[in-house]
């Protein structure tokens, strides 16, 4: 196997875990944060990818279509995130998870249905917009530029929520409600309203990763259950809560996999699952997570 | 609490009694149709015979990838069901069409098939999408003894290793597409040796990849498959794959991937210049329409007879008609369907009843003009002698999709499997014919 | 002390009474609902069997898994692989769908009760992912995507009336010994553990012995529900062990009271009707089964059955202060 | 000897919150252990029952070493606690509560098919007797006053029939009638029962009134350790507690 052969493999795997990290990053949050198991995560994300499509055959504005597309459709997932957390998870916090974690299976099932009613069944495609439509040579090897834009994207999430998390106050009292609820409420800041806006951003970043996932591959029907699980993995490897854990996550899910495809890609998902599993037992909270109170 | 435990018990019990109760005898509305469908033009009152309607138990997969293709399979179906009836039916009895979704799961599928047998009394078949929904739907049927007829689950399992005398087939099975898709590649490519394969991980993608290594063998004594990418259906990236079959440098790669799968591998293989190698999978109407301007050129493509495939008198008669009521064109799951009610017709008018037994026999042999021209069912596994379509993807001012170029239609009859190694097959799965 | 004991048995009577009719209900069922229905009984109490499984873990134990499909699924694989492959007895096949399913249950059991509440989810979820494609994977063995079809029962257990009356045989029988289970000291400290590990742990009780044990139990008879499962249906397929066929026990369970004995199967039996009935007319049954449990979540806190006792109790207190009895 | 604990140390990182502690507490006795706040009562507390494991010495109980024995199993050998903050089982009532005890004490919990209401109702009556709670036995857990839930803590450790029993802070949060008739349950404990106590306070009433030994504890180390008007006399304890000479 020569250099450049794994090399590009490696760099296949980093695109795999850009696009992870994007959708990975909202789960981390609402999961890390308001500890909601939000199977949900995934349906937002495929309704962000047809609620993008949509926007952007509507507007058909050439070059920068696609961009303003996806912004729009991120926004239009805050309001739905809005509607979801304020009249149906905001009512369960009191009561255990499980009820919550059952609120967002039902919402599953929900939203697989809205797009059936909303898109029909086909499967539709963004065609990937001007600046990255063909491919960068790297090392002799062609590496699609819009892969780069996945990346950069997700550098910039990183960059932004690192910020938000770690440099401002919201992101202070975020950290304190990760760690310990009740003291935060205790200390008279309205926890309600920062579940929500947390739950929001959560699903900002779904639809986000929504949009952003059609020119990378089709928008169709089973993206939201296909995604899911693999987040899950990602959040859980990384450490609940825990930015760079999910960085960290994506990275290792995307890289197993492709790697897993090259020398044995019957057991790549599996992999995936024995990782899962591994750290799960060997540190619960993951590697970068911390153990609960 | 033990008085409201008794409330609860007694309610339990009558829900458990009386509500099915009410089921049973309550007809149900018949299952409206898919929220998409517009309405139809109501059938002329003729005064039909008392004979009751003969009932066709249309079950699909409104789920994942199947969701489009069976909604296109329920169009056809109608359209042939409103044709028939506007013409007096069958034999002067009306065809009620009862629409079911199996979810593409095996057991909803079998229970689904169990309630259009037990409670609709339906007198036949058609579907399902996914082939390994349709293996577990033909065990039901045939115990209960009804007719089932294929137009879209393609895998040869149904006819061959698996055979009941209750299933007829009318969609190339995965053996005959494979074969004639190889032919058409190796005519394409003759100096191809080195080949590399990509197909869903599953029942109908394992089917056709060891059709095409049985044929490339034949035709290409010293051919070599370098790589096997087996992607789980419903895989949404496949740079991994792509890089790895890159990797390799194949002369010229063979896949039976289709719908979303195929767009998703198309979009992210485009950059990677993947299309300079000759590639063959199935591109359809479907996947032609989503890619649109993304569509690689010069790839090769291979299908199951939808309008551009076939554009014979009758096929352009019923793209009319179908973009009349559905305001598109029809694929090849639509143009099959269709070609399935007719099938049906044709057999009972030949048997004189819907009784199975009979209609089994009149089908035997029986050959019927559709919309892909003339085909017969072959009597030893009622495999129907349907053709197979190649191509070229190439733009048409015509159409604002790309379609094919120097389409290839081979007869089914050329490509499917001979009657000994059909038998031999038998004597390995214990079918007694 | 007397006014105990003399409540004791006259619940005993009342509990008695209810039972012996949902008996006759459920044997003279078969003979007055339509074939199809038949189907759809046989169905509910099949997962009726493997909600109550799950719920020695939920609601008995406390602890909420996501994973119990894989044991559910190699309980039917194990049948099916028997079956057609080595043509072996059907009943002895039945036992090892069970047994295959408790041994699986006790290796992955041994990693998951180290942990706690969502940890102990999100690990139950990913061995039953782990398993799931194994299964989808190995093609050769298990016939991978497509599963096995042709699983056939034995003789006049492929009419559907007298497999009717051999499932609600072997769910009475279950039902019975779950029943005794939970009731029993080994209940009791399970019932200890779920609400104070720490009191338990002092009192002298290994916590993750006895978890383990209650995962091995939960394990088989949710092995023994999904071998019930696919000769009934004559096939096997891998995403029987999908997360979301995890979910349909968590569903049953919430929605009928976990912390009721018969919730899960009230709310196993209310799901599969309906879900069936919906079917007949719409394949857009998600949403509404999704509206039906928001609904139920919202307005029935704790499921219907807990709900009711809540709603029996305060009846009760009312009434008797009312009366004013001492 | 009945329990001893032979230079028993605990450290979590650098700070060692049990400091070489030996001490030996006799067969029969009321020991009470106290010391202001931090003093490491509770940790020590903790390195007896095993819910901490001693980062060096030796815990004896009856001459056997027990000191990283699981605390399952060192109940097994009869010794139990009750918790600072009262740890019993809100949604069992409190004839389920003590009868958990008795389960699990006489080996019984893994029996499948019993009903478990069989079981030793004698002996759980006469332990709701003891604690004062027969009257309230089907009451929830959780529905029953502070007070009532001290005494159903203790009920519930008696189930274990234990020989040593380690009470944290039994009186606190107790009205004085309260800690009253505690205190005279704890002796009526060791007099009939023949049970050894080993007990903190904060309350030196309570301490001085039923304790037969004192040990004091100051930053981790044993400072003072004798018959209660001995510990009252040492400087050293009058020093660090009631601030220089009363």
């Amino acid at each position: 196997m020569s250099f450049d052969i794994l090399f590009n493999q490696f760099m296949s795997g980093i695109a795999r875990a850009s696009l992870l990290f994007l959708v990975a990053s909202g789960l981390s949050l609402t999961f890390g944060v308001l500890r909601v198991l939000n199977f949900a995560h995934g349906s937002l994300y495929m309704l962000g990818a047809f609620v993008t499509y949509s926007i952007w055959k509507g507007l058909l504005i050439p070059v920068v279509g696609f961009y303003i597309a996806t912004f729009l459709a991120a926004l239009v997932m805050g309001g739905i995130g809005i509607i979801i957390e304020f009249f149906l998870l905001r009512r369960l916090y009191a009561r255990g998870w499980p009820e919550q974690l059952l609120v967002t299976y039902a919402l599953v099932l929900i939203i697989t249905d809205l797009v059936k009613l909303g898109w029909g069944g086909e499967f539709l495609s963004i065609p990937r917009p001007v600046p990255f439509k063909g491919a960068v040579s790297l090392f002799g090897f062609p590496f699609p530029s819009y892969n780069f834009f996945v990346i950069l994207l997700g550098l910039a999430l990183v960059i932004f929520l690192w910020w938000l998390v770690y440099r401002t106050r919201i992101g202070d009292i975020i950290r304190a409600a990760a760690h310990d609820r009740e003291m935060v409420a205790a200390l008279g800041i309205p926890i309600p309203w920062l579940f929500t806006w947390i739950f929001v951003l959560g699903a900002m970043i779904a639809g986000l990763s929504g949009g952003v996932a059609g020119p990378y591959g089709a928008i169709a029907l089973g993206m939201d259950i296909e995604i899911i699980v693999e987040c899950f993995a990602v959040v859980v490897i990384g450490g609940m809560g825990s930015l760079p854990g999910t960085l960290l996550g994506s990275f290792i899910v995307g890289q197993v996999y492709a790697f897993g495809i090259m020398f044995k890609p019957e057991l790549a998902l599996a992999f995936i699952f024995m990782v899962m599993a591994a750290v799960l037992i060997i540190r619960p909270w993951g590697i970068f997570g911390r153990p609960e109170r | 609490m033990k008085r409201i435990a008794v409330l609860i018990t007694i309610v339990f019990v009558l829900s458990l009694l009386v509500v099915p109760m009410v089921m049973a005898q309550a007809k149900p509305t018949p299952a409206k149709e898919p929220a998409k469908a517009p309405a139809q033009a109501k059938p002329v009152a003729k005064p039909a015979a008392p004979k009751e309607p003969i009932k066709l138990g249309a079950i699909y997969c409104f789920a994942g990838p199947c969701y489009m293709y069976s909604e296109s399979a329920i169009n056809g179906i109608r359209i042939a069901a409103d044709e028939i009836n506007a013409k007096g039916g069958i034999m002067g009895r009306k065809l009620d069409v009862i629409v079911r979704d199996t979810e593409m799961k095996v057991d909803v599928g079998a229970r689904e098939v169990k309630d259009l047998i037990l409670r609709e009394k339906v007198n036949f078949l058609e579907g399902p999408c996914s082939s390994g929904v349709g293996l577990a739907m033909q065990v039901v049927h045939s115990e209960y003894k009804v007719i089932r007829v294929t137009t879209m689950a393609n895998t040869e399992g149904q006819v061959v290793d698996k055979f009941t005398p209750y299933i007829v087939q009318i969609v190339p099975n995965t053996y005959m597409e494979a074969k004639a898709a190889t032919r058409y590649l190796h005519k394409k490519v003759p100096t191809a040796k080195k080949f590399a394969t990509i197909n869903p991980d599953y029942e109908f993608g394992r089917r056709e990849f060891a059709a095409f290594k049985e044929e490339i063998t034949k035709l290409v004594p010293d051919a070599e498959i370098l790589y096997e990418a087996w992607p789980k259906p419903g895989e949404k990236d496949f740079t991994a794959f792509i890089t790895a079959i890159m990797a390799k440098k194949p002369d010229a790669v063979h896949s039976s991937l289709f719908g979303g799968d195929l767009v998703a591998f198309t979009k992210q293989a485009a950059p990677y210049e993947f299309f300079k190698t000759p590639f063959i999978a199935l591109y359809d109407l479907p996947v032609l329409l989503a890619l649109g301007p993304d569509a690689p050129e010069g790839t090769f493509g291979f299908g199951r007879g939808c309008f551009f495939m076939d554009p014979n008198p009758k096929m352009l008669e019923f793209v009319d008609k179908y973009k009349k009521v559905r305001g598109a064109y029809p694929d090849s799951w639509a143009v099959q369907a269709y070609d399935g009610v007719y099938l049906l017709k044709a057999a009972v008018e030949k048997a004189k009843t819907s009784e199975t037994e009979a209609v089994i026999k009149a089908m035997e042999g029986i050959s019927i003009d559709s919309l892909r021209g003339r085909f017969t069912i072959r009597p030893l596994d009622h495999m129907g002698s349907v053709p197979c379509y190649q191509g070229t993807i190439a733009k048409d001012p015509a159409y604002p999709f790309k379609i094919w170029k120097d389409i290839s239609r081979v007869p089914g009859d050329q490509v499917w499997r001979s009657e000994e190694s059909v038998r031999e097959v038998w004597k390995k799965t214990g079918v007694v014919r | 002390m007397v006014i105990q004991k003399m409540e004791q048995n006259e619940s005993m009577v009342k509990r008695g009474w209810w039972l012996i009719l949902l008996l006759a209900g459920a044997i003279i069922a078969p003979h007055v609902i339509s074939d199809f229905y038949l189907v759809i009984l046989i169905e509910a109490l099949i997962m009726s069997l493997f909600a109550l499984s799950f719920n020695l873990l939920f609601g008995y134990m406390g602890q909420l898994s996501f994973g119990q499909a894989a044991f559910y699924g190699l309980g039917g694989y194990t049948v099916a692989m028997l079956i057609t492959k080595v043509n072996f007895n059907f009943w002895l096949s039945l036992l090892a769908g069970v047994g295959v399913a408790g041994f699986v249950g006790l290796i992955v059991g041994f990693f998951c009760v180290r942990l706690r509440g969502i940890y102990f989810a999100v690990l139950t979820l990913a061995f039953g992912q782990l398993l799931f494609v194994i299964i989808y994977k190995w093609h050769d063995f298990t016939g991978g995507d497509d599963g096995i079809q042709g699983v056939f029962p034995p003789g006049i257990l492929k009419i559907p009336i007298v497999y009717y009356y051999f499932v609600l045989l072997v769910f009475i029988a279950s039902a019975f010994i779950l029943w005794r289970i939970v009731n029993s000291p080994f209940g009791h400290t399970l019932k200890a553990m779920r609400e104070n590990p720490e009191r338990t742990e002092f009192l002298g009780i290994h916590i993750a012995r006895y978890q383990l044990i209650t995962f091995v139990i939960a394990a088989a008879f949710a092995g023994l529900a999904g071998a019930l499962w696919v000769p009934f249906y004559r096939s096997v397929a891998p995403f029987y062990l999908m997360w979301i066929k995890s979910g349909e026990p968590v569903m049953a369970a919430i929605l009928g009271g976990a912390s009721t004995f018969f919730g899960p199967v009230l709310g196993m039996f209310i799901m599969t009707f309906i879900h069936a009935y919906i079917l007949g007319f719409t394949h857009f049954w998600p949403i509404i089964m999704g509206t039906i449990i928001l609904i139920i979540i919202f307005a029935l806190p704790g499921g219907i059955l807990e709900f009711a006792k809540v709603k029996l109790k305060e009846r009760q207190e009312r009434m008797k202060s009312a009366k004013g009895s001492p | 000897m009945f329990l001893q604990t032979q230079g028993i140390t605990k450290e979590f990182g650098k700070l060692r919150a049990v400091n070489q502690v030996s001490l030996d507490i006799r067969k029969g006795d009321i020991h009470a252990i106290i010391g202001p706040n931090g003093a490491g009562k509770s940790t020590y507390f903790n390195l007896i029952t095993g819910y901490h494991q001693a980062t060096s010495g030796k815990v004896l109980f009856k001459g056997e070493e027990i000191t990283h024995l699981p605390a399952y199993r060192r109940c097994k050998h009869g010794i139990t606690r009750s918790f600072q903050i009262t740890s019993i089982f809100p949604k069992f009532t409190v004839y389920e509560s003590v009868l958990m005890g008795l389960l699990s004490h006489r080996g019984v919990t893994l029996s499948f098919f019993s009903a478990s209401k069989k079981f030793f109702k004698e002996e759980v009556y006469r332990i709701l007797e003891d604690v004062g709670l027969a009257d309230q036995a089907d009451t929830l857990g959780d529905s029953i006053s502070h007070g009532d839930k001290k005494r159903l803590e203790l009920g519930i450790t008696l189930g274990t029939e234990p020989e040593l029993l380690l009470l944290d802070e039994p009186t606190c949060g107790m009205s004085p009638e309260e800690t009253e008739s505690t205190m005279i349950f704890i002796r009526k404990l060791v007099e009939e029962k023949g049970l050894t106590i080993l007990f903190t306070e904060h309350d030196m009433s309570v301490v001085f009134g039923i304790a037969k030994r004192i040990s004091v504890l100051h930053q981790g180390t044993l400072i003072a350790d004798g018959k209660p008007d001995e510990v009252r006399a040492n400087d050293e304890v009058q020093k660090i507690y009631l601030g220089g000479t009363a």
